[in-house]
C-alpha cells in the first residue's frame, strides 16, 4: 500500500524518463507543424514562432473536417459492428462448451494469419460486386469480424469466476442475458480495450478506404494525409505535420477518454 | 440480436441416452453466437483466401485474372529467388527483433504505470498514446528523426562526437531502425492490454507474498508473471502475427530497401500485386506466410497455452 | 413447495474416484434438510448437482417429479448461496439483491420493496449502494443470503451461509432463514458445520463422511442414537468420547482397556454377546462427583481445561484414550489435578466393534417442566 | 471469381447514358494521383475550366499514387464505375494501350482537327505510339543536375560552370568531398538511371526499345547502362558519393542542408530546392558519358487518358476538357505552381511565367534541356507493361551496388529480372 | 516474540468516516490475543493495518521497539490467514504453502519437510499436488491455514481461519494452534467469530464495536464482568438476557417493567441511586424451578424451543423482553407451555440506564473439585 520515498523517488524517475521518451516523437511532430520549410531543414526543435499557418493551409486545401466527419464515422461504426460480433463469438467459445469449440476457434485464429494486403483485391471485386463502393458498408462491413477481438475477449470472459456464471445460472438467467447482464458489464475493460483498438485501426486505415472509395462523400482523414504529400514535388514537412497533429489529435483525445473510462472500469468492477 | 434465447428443453432426459438432437444443443445455441462472425468471415476471408491460393497456381495476365496454370511453378519460382529468401530471412530477423523486446518493453512500462502512485493516470496515458498514432503518421515522424542530415539521432550522435549513423540506408541499420520505430509504434497497445491484465489481479495475492517478505522481483516472478499469463500467450501471440504482416512502415520508411534488406514478406507481397501486378506469385508468397505464421501459432497455442493459467 | 429426490446419485470429478456414491434420499417438500460432514466430504459437490451446476455421474435426480439430471440450472428454479459468495464485482449490493428479481420480471416497485425488506432483515441498509470489494467478509456473506432470500424460490440451496458471521447475528439469522422458509414453504437444502445450526434449524439432518450417507435422522434422534461412532463423535461438541473396551454380558458390565468394569443396567447387553465393543459416551454425561453419587466415580489427571464461561470442558487420560468432560459452570481445575468424576453409565452406548452399528442405545432422558402449579 | 461487367474487348456500341447533374450539366469524373501543391493546382484548373463554360461539369478525384491508381483502374476500367478521364504515369502507356479500357485521343485529334503542332514536340514523342497520340500528356518533367554555387566557390570552382560528364562529375565530387559534404549523390530511382542510358542514346529494352513490338528482353545492361553504373561505382568507391535513400524528400534535405553538393532532381522540384536552400542553386544538363554526345532526356511524370464506353457526351466532355488543359494560360499556371514542364511552350510568353524566370533564371536551363533534346528512340522512352517492376530491379541494383557488388553483376541480374517479368508479362496475355 | 502495540490508531477508508478509532492497545510478546466483534466492525481492517497492508491514517504502530507504521509489510516478520484466503491459483498446494519458505530461501530439505508436516497436521497429505480450485472451502481455509503456521514468524494475524471447518475439526485445529503458538511462543491476532475460539484460544480478548475498543480482558473476565450491555450480549451464547428497569436501593430490588420487584442480596446496590437501570442475566441463571426453591420464580409463556441435544435454549416473554433460558439437557417444552423459571438473584447484574457501564457485577461463581479424597 505505502510506498517509501526512495521507492518513490525511483518509480517517478522511471517514470518520467520512459514517459518523456516514448513521448518525444508526438511533441516533436507536433514542433514541427509550426515550423517554416527552411527551419526544418535545418533541424531545430522548437520553431521561431507558434503560428497557424500550416494549420490554416491544412484546412485550406482539403476539406478536411468532413474528412473527419466519415472517419469518424466509419470508425465508430467498425467499432460497434466488432464489439458486437466479437463479444458474441468470444462469450460462445467461453461459456458454450460444445464439441468442435476448440477447432473453430483455431479456425477463427487462422484468419488472423492471412495479410489483409493479400485478399484486399479479391475483397475489393466483392464489394464491387455488391455495388458499395462509395458507401459506408463498404467501408466498415468487412472488419466487423474479428479474430483478434474475439481472441481478446475470449482471453477475458476466461478470467471471469466461474461462480459468477453459476450463480446466473441459478437465479434463471438464461445463456444471452447471462452475457449482457453479467458478462459485458464484467469485462468493460477488454470491451474498451477492443473498441479502442477497433477505433484507432480504422482511423488509421488508408489502402481500403482508398480503394473502395472514387470520390470525396465518404472518404476518410487518412486519406487526406496521404494527399499533402507529393511524390515527385516537394513535400511541405510543416503542412504535412500540421495534417499529422490534425489527424491525431481525435485518436489521442479518445484514447485520453478511453483511459479515463477504463480506470473507473478498473477500479470499480476489479474481479477478485 | 436479442432473439437469441436458449432452446427450451423439451427433451428432458430420460433414462435412455439422450439423442443427437439434444446432445448437440449447445452446438447449435453457439453457432447462433457465433453465426455474424462466420457469414462475415467466410466472405471476407475464407473466399478470398481460397481465391488467393487458386491464383497461386496461375500467372495471371496484365487484368488480375488467372490466365496460365503452371501448377507449383510459382512456389518453386519463390524458393529459388534469392530475393524471396531475404525477404522470408528479413521477416524472421524482424519478428525477432521487434516481438521480444517490444513485449518487454511494454512489460516494463506496465509494471510501473501498474503501481498505485498519485498522478499515475497521467503517465498510462502517455505510455498508451503511441496507439491513438497511426503507423502512416509516426512513419513520417520517425523518417524525420532517422533522416541521415537533419534527423534528430544523427544530430545527437554529433553532440557526442559519435560516427554517425545512416540509420534507413545502411543494409546494416536498415532493419533494426524500422524495428526500433516498430516498437514504438506498438508500444501503446500492448501496454494497455499488459496493464488491463495486470490490474485484473488479486490484490490480495500480492499482499500474501508481501507478508511472507517477497521482494519485488521474487513477486514478478513468482505472481505476476503466472497471473498474467493469460494476457501474456494473447500479446505474444498477437505481436508475433503483426510482425509477420508488418507493412505500413516499411512503405514509408524503406519501401524494402536497401539492398531488400527490409524487403519483409508483406511488403512484397503488396509490390508484388500492387506494383508488378504478378497475382500468381504475391498469392503464392501470401500462401506461404500464411503457412509460416499458422506453424508460428500453433506452436504458440500447444506449448505456450498449456503455460497459461487461466482462473 | 417441491420435493427433491437424489436416487443412487454419485459424481466423480476425474472418472475415477467417486467424490460422492450412490446417494438415496428423499427430501420432503417443506422440508428443512440439513447436510453435514468433514470437510471435502462433498456437500458442496451434492449441492451443485442439484443446482445443476455439476455434472451429475451416476443415477437420478428428481425435482418435483420431474428428472432433471440434464435440466439447466435456470429451469429448475431455484435459489443458491454459495460458499465463496459469487457476487457479482460490478453491481452495488442492491442491484446483486435484485438481480434474480430483475431476471424474474418481478415489477419494479415490488423489487425495490423485496430488497429493501430483505437488506434491513440483514442489517444491509446501509451498504445498498457499496461494490461488493468495499464490504466486510460477514457483509459480503450477508449480501449473498439476502440474494437467495429475496427470490423466493421454491427450493433454496445453502452452503454454510453463516460462517462468518457472529454468534449474536448468527443466532438472529438462524431463526429468520427458519421462519422465512416455514412461511414460504421452501424446501431448503442447508450445508453447515455448525452444529448450533444443525441441531435447531434441521427437520432432518444428513450426516455424509467420503461421500458416504452415515445417517439420516432428526436432529435429537440423530444426537441420540448416532448409527455409528462417526456419527456418535461427528454431532455434538465436543465430541462424544470413545474407547474400545470387552464388553462382558455375563457380570453385564464393560471393561474398559486397563480400566475397572463399569456395570451397566439391566437389559444393556441384550444381543450382544461377550468380545469387544466401543464403548461411547458424551462429555455432559461424565459428571462432577458430588457427595455420595448414584453413579460409578472414578479418579482422572486432568491434561487440559477450557472454561468457556457458562460451562468447563476438560480432558483427561481415560485408560489409554483423552477424554473430554463437560461441566456446567466455570471450575478452578488446572490441567494435572485428579479429579473424581462420576459417570452416568446409563448414557453409554455401545458400538460394535468391527461394523461400527449402534448395539446399545443411551437411556432416553426426556425432561419435562413440573406440571403446572407445582412449582412455588 | 470476381467478373468484370464488360470485359473491355468489344463493347464499342452499348455506350451508357452520360451522367447529368443537378444544373443540368454532363458531368464526368477525372481521377487523377496529384497530392500536394500539385493537387491544390489542379482543383484550381478543374475550378477554371468548370466555370469557363456551361454545359460541362469536371469532378477531380483523388485516387492515392500511381500506382494506387492503377491498381483501382484496371480492376474498375470498363466497368460504369470507371471515370472519363483518368491519369496515368508515363510507364503505364504500354498497359494503358494494351488494356482496350481506353478511346486513343487521336480519335478527337482528328475529329476535332486538333493542332498538336502548338505542344512541346520532345513531350508528345513518348506518348506517340506507331505515330498515334494516345494519351494526352500532362504534368512532365525531366531530370537535372542540382548544385551547390557557395560550395564550388568554397571549393575554388567556377560556380557557373557545371560538370558535364561523367568524369567531369567524378572530378568534381571529390572536389567537393569535405567531411561533412558529399560532392554527388542520386536518389536510388530507376527513372535516373534510364535517363542516364537514354542520354548516351543507349535503349532499355530491345524491339527499339518496345516501340516496334512487344519488348522480350532487356537491354539496359549494355554498355551504355555499365557506364552509368560504372560512374556512380567510381564515386561511391572514392567515398564522394553520398547515398540518400530512394525517398525525394530525404535527398533534398541533404542538399539542402548542405549535405550533398551536386544531386539529380527532377525539374519539378527545382523551385523548392532553391526556395528551401540557404545557398545559390545552380542547375545543369545531366550528365553524360564522356566517349558520347549529349542525346538529351526523355521525359517523365503522367498522360491524361480517355475511357471508352462511356456516353459520347462524357468524351466529349473529357475532350473539352483536355483542350482546355491546353491553353497557353492552363499550362503556364500549371508551370508556376508545380514546376511541371509547359506542354504548350506558348505558355513560356505569358507575363506570369516570364516574371518568375527573371526571378529563377535556373528555370530556363531544365526548358533548354528538353529542347535540346535529340529526337530518337532512345530519348522516345521505352514502352513495356512490367516497367514498375523492372525498376525495382534498378533500385535494388543500385543498392547493391552501393553496398559494393559488382556493377556488371548488379546489372545483369537487373535484367534477368526484368527479362522474367516480361516473359510472363508476354505469355498471360493472349 | 515481538509486542505489537498500538496507539490511538484509526483508519478511514474515505478520509470522512472513521471505520476504525482511537485504538490504544499493547499485545504482549507471546501473547493470544483475540479480537471479536460484529461483522463489519473492523477487525479485518485493523488486522491488515498491522500487516502493513492498509494505510494507518492516525495514530502510531509499534512492532516490537521498532515505529512501524511505513514498515513494508515483508519487513514486519509475520504471517497471515486472510479471511477470503487468498491462495495462488496457479500454485500447487505444496507450492502455496512452501512460498514463503521459498522467499526466505529456506533449503529446499527443509521446506519440503516442514511444508509436509503442515500438511499432515491439517490432512492435507492427500492433496498437496492440487490446485485451489480442486479444493473445498474447507480445504482451501486449511491451505491458507498452512501457510501461516508454516512459516514460524513471530507475528501471525489470523482472520477467521477455521470458519469453513466442521466442529470436530475446528476442535482439533484449536488446540493445535495454541499449542503451535505456545510451543515457539509466537504473537498472535486471532480474530473469530466463534465464541469457543474465542473462550478458549485467548490470552486476552478484545471486543470491537463500530471501530472502537469495547473491553479488553481474559476471557472469564469478560464474560463475568462485561463492561457494557453490548459486551455482555455480544459474548455468551445465546446472549445475556437484558431489561430496562428501576432500581429501588431502598428495598435493594430492581423493578422490571409491569414485572415484580426482585430482591437483590445485600451490598448489591452499592453506590446506586433510585432510578432507570439496565438489568442483565445470562440464560444459564434462568434455572428450572424444581420444589422449593431458595431462587425467585416466576412463571413464563414459552416463545420458541431448540433442542440442542446437551442442552435446550428457549425463549419467553419478560414483560416486553424475549428473554433466553438455557437448560442443561433435552426438555419436552413447547411453545405457549407456561412453565415455572427460577432466577438466580445473585447473577444479576446491573448496567448504568444511560451510559452503559457496569454498575454491579455478578456474585463471582468459582466451582471447584472436592479437595483429593473428599469423594466417595
Ligand atoms: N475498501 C473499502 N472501502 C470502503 N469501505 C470499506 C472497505 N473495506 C471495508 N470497508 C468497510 O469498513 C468496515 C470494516 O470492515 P472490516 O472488513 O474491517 O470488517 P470486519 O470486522 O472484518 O467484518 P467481518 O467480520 O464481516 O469480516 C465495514 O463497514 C466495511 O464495509
Ligand atoms: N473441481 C474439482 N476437481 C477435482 N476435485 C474436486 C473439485 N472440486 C472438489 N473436489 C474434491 O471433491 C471433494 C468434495 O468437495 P466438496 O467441495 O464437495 O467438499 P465439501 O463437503 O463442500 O467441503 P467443505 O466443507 O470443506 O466445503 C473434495 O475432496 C475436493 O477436494
Ligand atoms: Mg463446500
Ligand atoms: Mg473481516
Amino acid at each position: 500500500m505505502t510506498m517509501s520515498v526512495p521507492k518513490k523517488i525511483t518509480f517517478y524517475t522511471m517514470l518520467t524518463v520512459s514517459a518523456v521518451i516514448l513521448f518525444f516523437p508526438i511533441v516533436y511532430a507536433f514542433m514541427i507543424s509550426f515550423m517554416t520549410g527552411p527551419e526544418i531543414l535545418q533541424g531545430k526543435f522548437f520553431p521561431e514562432s507558434f503560428h497557424l499557418d500550416n494549420y490554416i493551409r491544412v484546412f485550406d486545401r482539403l476539406p478536411l473536417l468532413n474528412y473527419l466527419l466519415n472517419s469518424f464515422i466509419v470508425s465508430a461504426g467498425v467499432m460497434l459492428g466488432q464489439l458486437v460480433v466479437c463479444s458474441l463469438a468470444a462469450y460462445a467459445f467461453v461459456f458454450i462448451p460444445f464439441r468442435g469449440s476448440n477447432f473453430v476457434f483455431f479456425l477463427f485464429i487462422s484468419t488472423m494469419m492471412i495479410p489483409w494486403e493479400a485478399t484486399m483485391i479479391p475483397n475489393f471485386f466483392i464489394i464491387q460486386n455488391l455495388n458499395w463502393l462509395n458507401t459506408y458498408q463498404g467501408l466498415t462491413l468487412p472488419f466487423f469480424a474479428l479474430a483478434f477481438g474475439t481472441f481478446l475477449l475470449r482471453q477475458h470472459f476466461k478470467t471471469i469466476p466461474k461462480e459468477l456464471h453459476e450463480a446466473s445460472q441459478v437465479a434463471g438467467l438464461g445463456p444471452f442475458r447471462f452475457f449482457l447482464k453479467v458478462v459485458l458489464p464484467v469485462s468493460k475493460t477488454s470491451l474498451v480495450t477492443l473498441g479502442a483498438y477497433g477505433f484507432l485501426t480504422t482511423w488509421n486505415m488508408y489502402l481500403w478506404p482508398l480503394l473502395v472509395t472514387t470520390n470525396n462523400s465518404v472518404r476518410t482523414v487518412q486519406i487526406g494525409l496521404k494527399q499533402l504529400q507529393s511524390q515527385e514535388v516537394a513535400t511541405d514537412w510543416g503542412v504535412v505535420m500540421a495534417g499529422v497533429i490534425v489527424v491525431i489529435i481525435p485518436t489521442l483525445l479518445l484514447l485520453f477518454l478511453g483511459q479515463k473510462q477504463l480506470q473507473k472500469g478498473l477500479t470499480q468492477g476489479a474481479l477478485k | 440480436m436479442s432473439t437469441i434465447h436458449s432452446r427450451p428443453d423439451e427433451f428432458i432426459a430420460t433414462e435412455h441416452k439422450p439423442g443427437v438432437w439434444e446432445r448437440s444443443r449447445r452446438a447449435r445455441t453457439a453457432i447462433l453466437y457465433l453465426l455474424p462472425s462466420i457469414i462475415l468471415f467466410s466472405v471476407f476471408v475464407f473466399y478470398p483466401m481460397f481465391r488467393t491460393i487458386y491464383l497461386s497456381f496461375f500467372l495471371t495476365d496484365q487484368a488480375g485474372d488467372a490466365a496460365v496454370f503452371v501448377g507449383l511453378d510459382n512456389y518453386k519460382y519463390l524458393l529459388d529467388s534469392p530475393a524471396f529468401l531475404n525477404s522470408a530471412k528479413a521477416t524472421l530477423l524482424f519478428v525477432l527483433y521487434t516481438v521480444p523486446a517490444g513485449i518487454l518493453l511494454s512489460l516494463f512500462l506496465a509494471l510501473l504505470a501498474n503501481e498505485k502512485l498519485r498522478g499515475i493516470g497521467f503517465f498510462r496515458t502517455i505510455y498508451s498514446s503511441t496507439m491513438g498514432v497511426s503507423v502512416a503518421a509516426s512513419s513520417v515522424v520517425w523518417l524525420f528523426m532517422f533522416h541521415p542530415s537533419i534527423g534528430m539521432f544523427n544530430r545527437f550522435l554529433a553532440l557526442f562526437d559519435f560516427p554517425q549513423i545512416q540509420w534507413l540506408l545502411d543494409p546494416q541499420w536498415a532493419l533494426v531502425s524500422v524495428a526500433i520505430s516498430t516498437i514504438w509504434m506498438n508500444t501503446g497497445f500492448s501496454f494497455l492490454i499488459l496493464l488491463g491484465g495486470l490490474q485484473n489481479i488479486d490484490e490480495h495475492l500480492y499482499e500474501s507474498a508481501r507478508i511472507d517478505g517477497a521482494g519485488y522481483f521474487y513477486r514478478l516472478r513468482r505472481i505476476t508473471l503466472p497471473m498474467l499469463s493469460p494476457t501474456l500467450f494473447f500479446i505474444i501471440t498477437i505481436s508475433l502475427i503483426n510482425a509477420f504482416q508488418t507493412f505500413g512502415q516499411i512503405d514509408i520508411l524503406t519501401k524494402g530497401g536497401p539492398a531488400q534488406s527490409t524487403n519483409l514478406i508483406v511488403y512484397s507481397i503488396y509490390r508484388e500485386a500492387f506494383v508488378n501486378y504478378q497475382f500468381g506469385t504475391a498469392s503464392a508468397q501470401a500462401v506461404f506466410l500464411f503457412l509460416c505464421i499458422l506453424v508460428a501459432t500453433i506452436l504458440q497455442f500447444r506449448f505456450g497455452e498449456r503455460r497459461v493459467h487461466y482462473q | 413447495m417441491k420435493k427433491v429426490e437424489l436416487i443412487g446419485i454419485s459424481k466423480s470429478y476425474d472418472r475415477q474416484k467417486d467424490v460422492i456414491s450412490n446417494i438415496d434420499v428423499r427430501i420432503e417438500p417443506g422440508e428443512f434438510f440439513v447436510l453435514v460432514g468433514p470437510s471435502g466430504c462433498g456437500k458442496s459437490t451434492m449441492l451443485r448437482m442439484i443446482a445443476g451446476l455439476e455434472e451429475i455421474t451416476g443415477g437420478t435426480l428428481k425435482i418435483g417429479e420431474q428428472t432433471a439430471n440434464r435440466l439447466p440450472p435456470s429451469r429448475r428454479d431455484l435459489s443458491m448461496v454459495f460458499q465463496n459468495y459469487a457476487l457479482y464485482p460490478h453491481l452495488s449490493v442492491e442491484d446483486n439483491i435484485t438481480f434474480g428479481l430483475d431476471v424474474k420480471k418481478v415489477p419494479k416497485a415490488e423489487r425495490k420493496k423485496r430488497a429493501q425488506d430483505t437488506a434491513e432483515m440483514l442489517g444491509l441498509t446501509d451498504y445498498m449502494k457499496r461494490k461488493p470489494r468495499e464490504l466486510s467478509g460477514g457483509q459480503r456473506q450477508r449480501v449473498a443470503l439476502a440474494r437467495a432470500i429475496v427470490s423466493e424460490a421454491p427450493i433454496c440451496l445453502m452452503d454454510e451461509p453463516l460462517s462468518n458471521l457472529d454468534a449474536k447475528l448468527r443466532g438472529h439469522m438462524r431463526s429468520e432463514i427458519r421462519r422465512i422458509q416455514r412461511q414460504l414453504g421452501i424446501t431448503m437444502i442447508y450445508v453447515t458445520h455448525d452444529q448450533v445450526e444443525a441441531m435447531t434449524m434441521g427437520d432432518r439432518i444428513m450426516i455424509l463422511h467420503e461421500g458416504k450417507i452415515q445417517q439420516i435422522g432428526s436432529p435429537i434422534e440423530i444426537y441420540n442414537h448416532p448409527a455409528n461412532p462417526f456419527v456418535a463423535t461427528f454431532i455434538g461438541s465436543p465430541p462424544m468420547n470413545l474407547a474400545q473396551a470387552e464388553a462382558d454380558p455375563g457380570t453385564s458390565s464393560v471393561i474398559l482397556p486397563g480400566g475397572e468394569p463399569i456395570r451397566l443396567p439391566e437389559g444393556a447387553f441384550e444381543g450382544i454377546g461377550k468380545g469387544p465393543v466401543t464403548v461411547g459416551i458424551r462429555p455432559e454425561f461424565l459428571m462432577p462427583a458430588q457427595g455420595t453419587s448414584e453413579h460409578p466415580v472414578f479418579r482422572a489427571e486432568v491434561t487440559n481445561v477450557e472454561v468457556l464461561g457458562h460451562e468447563t470442558v476438560f480432558s483427561f487420560l481415560a485408560g489409554t484414550e483423552e477424554w473430554t468432560a463437560k461441566w456446567n459452570g466455570q471450575w478452578q481445575i488446572q490441567p494435572g489435578d485428579r479429579i473424581p468424576i462420576a459417570l452416568d453409565e446409563e448414557s453409554i452406548c455401545l458400538f460394535d466393534a468391527k461394523s461400527g452399528t449402534l448395539m446399545k442405545k443411551p437411556a432416553a432422558r426426556q425432561l419435562s417442566v413440573p406440571a403446572e402449579g407445582a412449582a412455588t | 471469381a470476381p467478373e468484370k461487367s464488360g470485359s473491355g474487348t468489344d463493347d464499342g456500341d452499348k455506350k451508357s447514358e452520360a451522367a447529368v447533374n443537378d444544373e443540368g450539366k454532363v458531368e464526368i469524373e477525372f481521377w487523377h494521383a496529384m497530392s500536394g501543391s500539385g493537387q491544390e493546382s489542379l482543383d484550381s484548373i478543374v475550378e477554371g475550366f468548370n466555370e469557363s463554360q456551361g454545359d460541362y461539369t469536371v469532378k477531380a478525384e483523388f485516387q492515392g499514387s500511381y500506382e494506387e491508381l492503377l491498381t483501382k483502374l484496371r480492376s474498375i476500367g470498363g466497368t460504369k464505375d470507371a471515370p472519363a478521364i483518368m491519369q496515368v504515369f508515363e510507364i503505364g502507356t504500354k498497359y494503358m494501350i494494351d488494356s482496350g479500357y481506353i478511346e486513343p485521343m487521336q480519335k478527337f485529334i482528328d475529329e476535332d482537327g486538333y493542332d498538336l503542332e502548338q505542344l512541346e514536340e520532345n513531350i508528345l514523342n513518348y506518348y506517340r505510339v506507331d505515330g498515334e497520340l494516345y494519351s494526352m500528356p500532362f504534368n512532365s518533367s525531366t531530370p537535372v543536375m542540382l548544385y551547390n554555387k557557395d560550395a564550388f566557390k568554397e571549393a575554388g570552382l567556377d560556380p557557373e560552370k557545371a560538370p558535364e560528364t561523367f568524369a567531369d562529375v567524378i572530378d568534381t565530387a571529390a572536389k567537393l568531398k569535405t567531411d561533412d559534404m558529399y560532392g554527388f549523390s542520386m536518389l536510388t530511382y530507376g527513372w535516373f538511371f534510364e535517363e542516364l542510358v537514354a542520354t548516351q542514346g543507349g535503349l532499355y529494352v530491345n524491339e527499339e526499345n518496345g516501340r516496334s513490338g512487344d519488348a522480350t528482353e532487356a537491354v539496359f545492361n549494355g554498355a551504355e547502362g555499365l557506364n552509368v553504373f560504372r560512374f556512380l561505382n567510381e564515386m561511391n568507391k572514392a567515398g564522394t558519393f553520398g547515398n540518400f535513400g530512394t525517398n525525394w524528400d530525404d535527398i533534398r534535405a541533404a542538399f539542402s542542408s548542405g549535405k550533398v553538393a551536386m544531386y539529380m532532381d527532377s525539374s519539378a522540384g527545382v523551385a523548392n530546392a532553391i526556395n528551401s536552400s540557404p545557398f545559390e542553386v545552380g542547375v545543369a544538363y545531366i550528365p553524360h558519358a564522356d566517349e558520347v554526345e549529349r542525346q538529351g532526356v526523355i521525359i517523365g511524370g503522367a498522360s491524361l487518358w480517355m475511357s471508352k464506353g462511356i456516353a459520347d457526351e462524357e468524351q466529349k466532355a473529357a475532350w473539352e476538357f483536355m483542350k482546355y488543359l491546353t491553353t497557353p494560360e492552363v499550362q503556364a499556371q500549371w508551370h508556376l505552381d508545380t514546376g511541371y514542364f509547359a506542354i504548350n511552350p506558348d505558355a513560356y510568353e505569358e507575363d506570369i511565367v516570364k516574371e518568375k524566370w527573371d526571378e529563377y533564371p535556373q528555370f530556363q536551363v531544365t526548358v533548354d534541356q528538353l529542347q535540346d533534346t535529340k529526337p530518337s528512340i532512345a530519348t522516345q522512352g521505352a514502352l513495356i507493361s512490367v516497367f514498375p517492376e523492372s525498376r525495382q530491379q534498378i533500385v535494388t541494383a543500385l543498392e547493391n551496388l552501393y553496398q559494393g557488388a559488382d556493377p556488371q553483376k548488379v546489372l545483369d541480374e537487373a535484367a534477368e529480372g526484368t527479362n522474367r517479368a516480361i516473359e510472363i508479362a508476354n505469355k498471360t496475355k493472349q
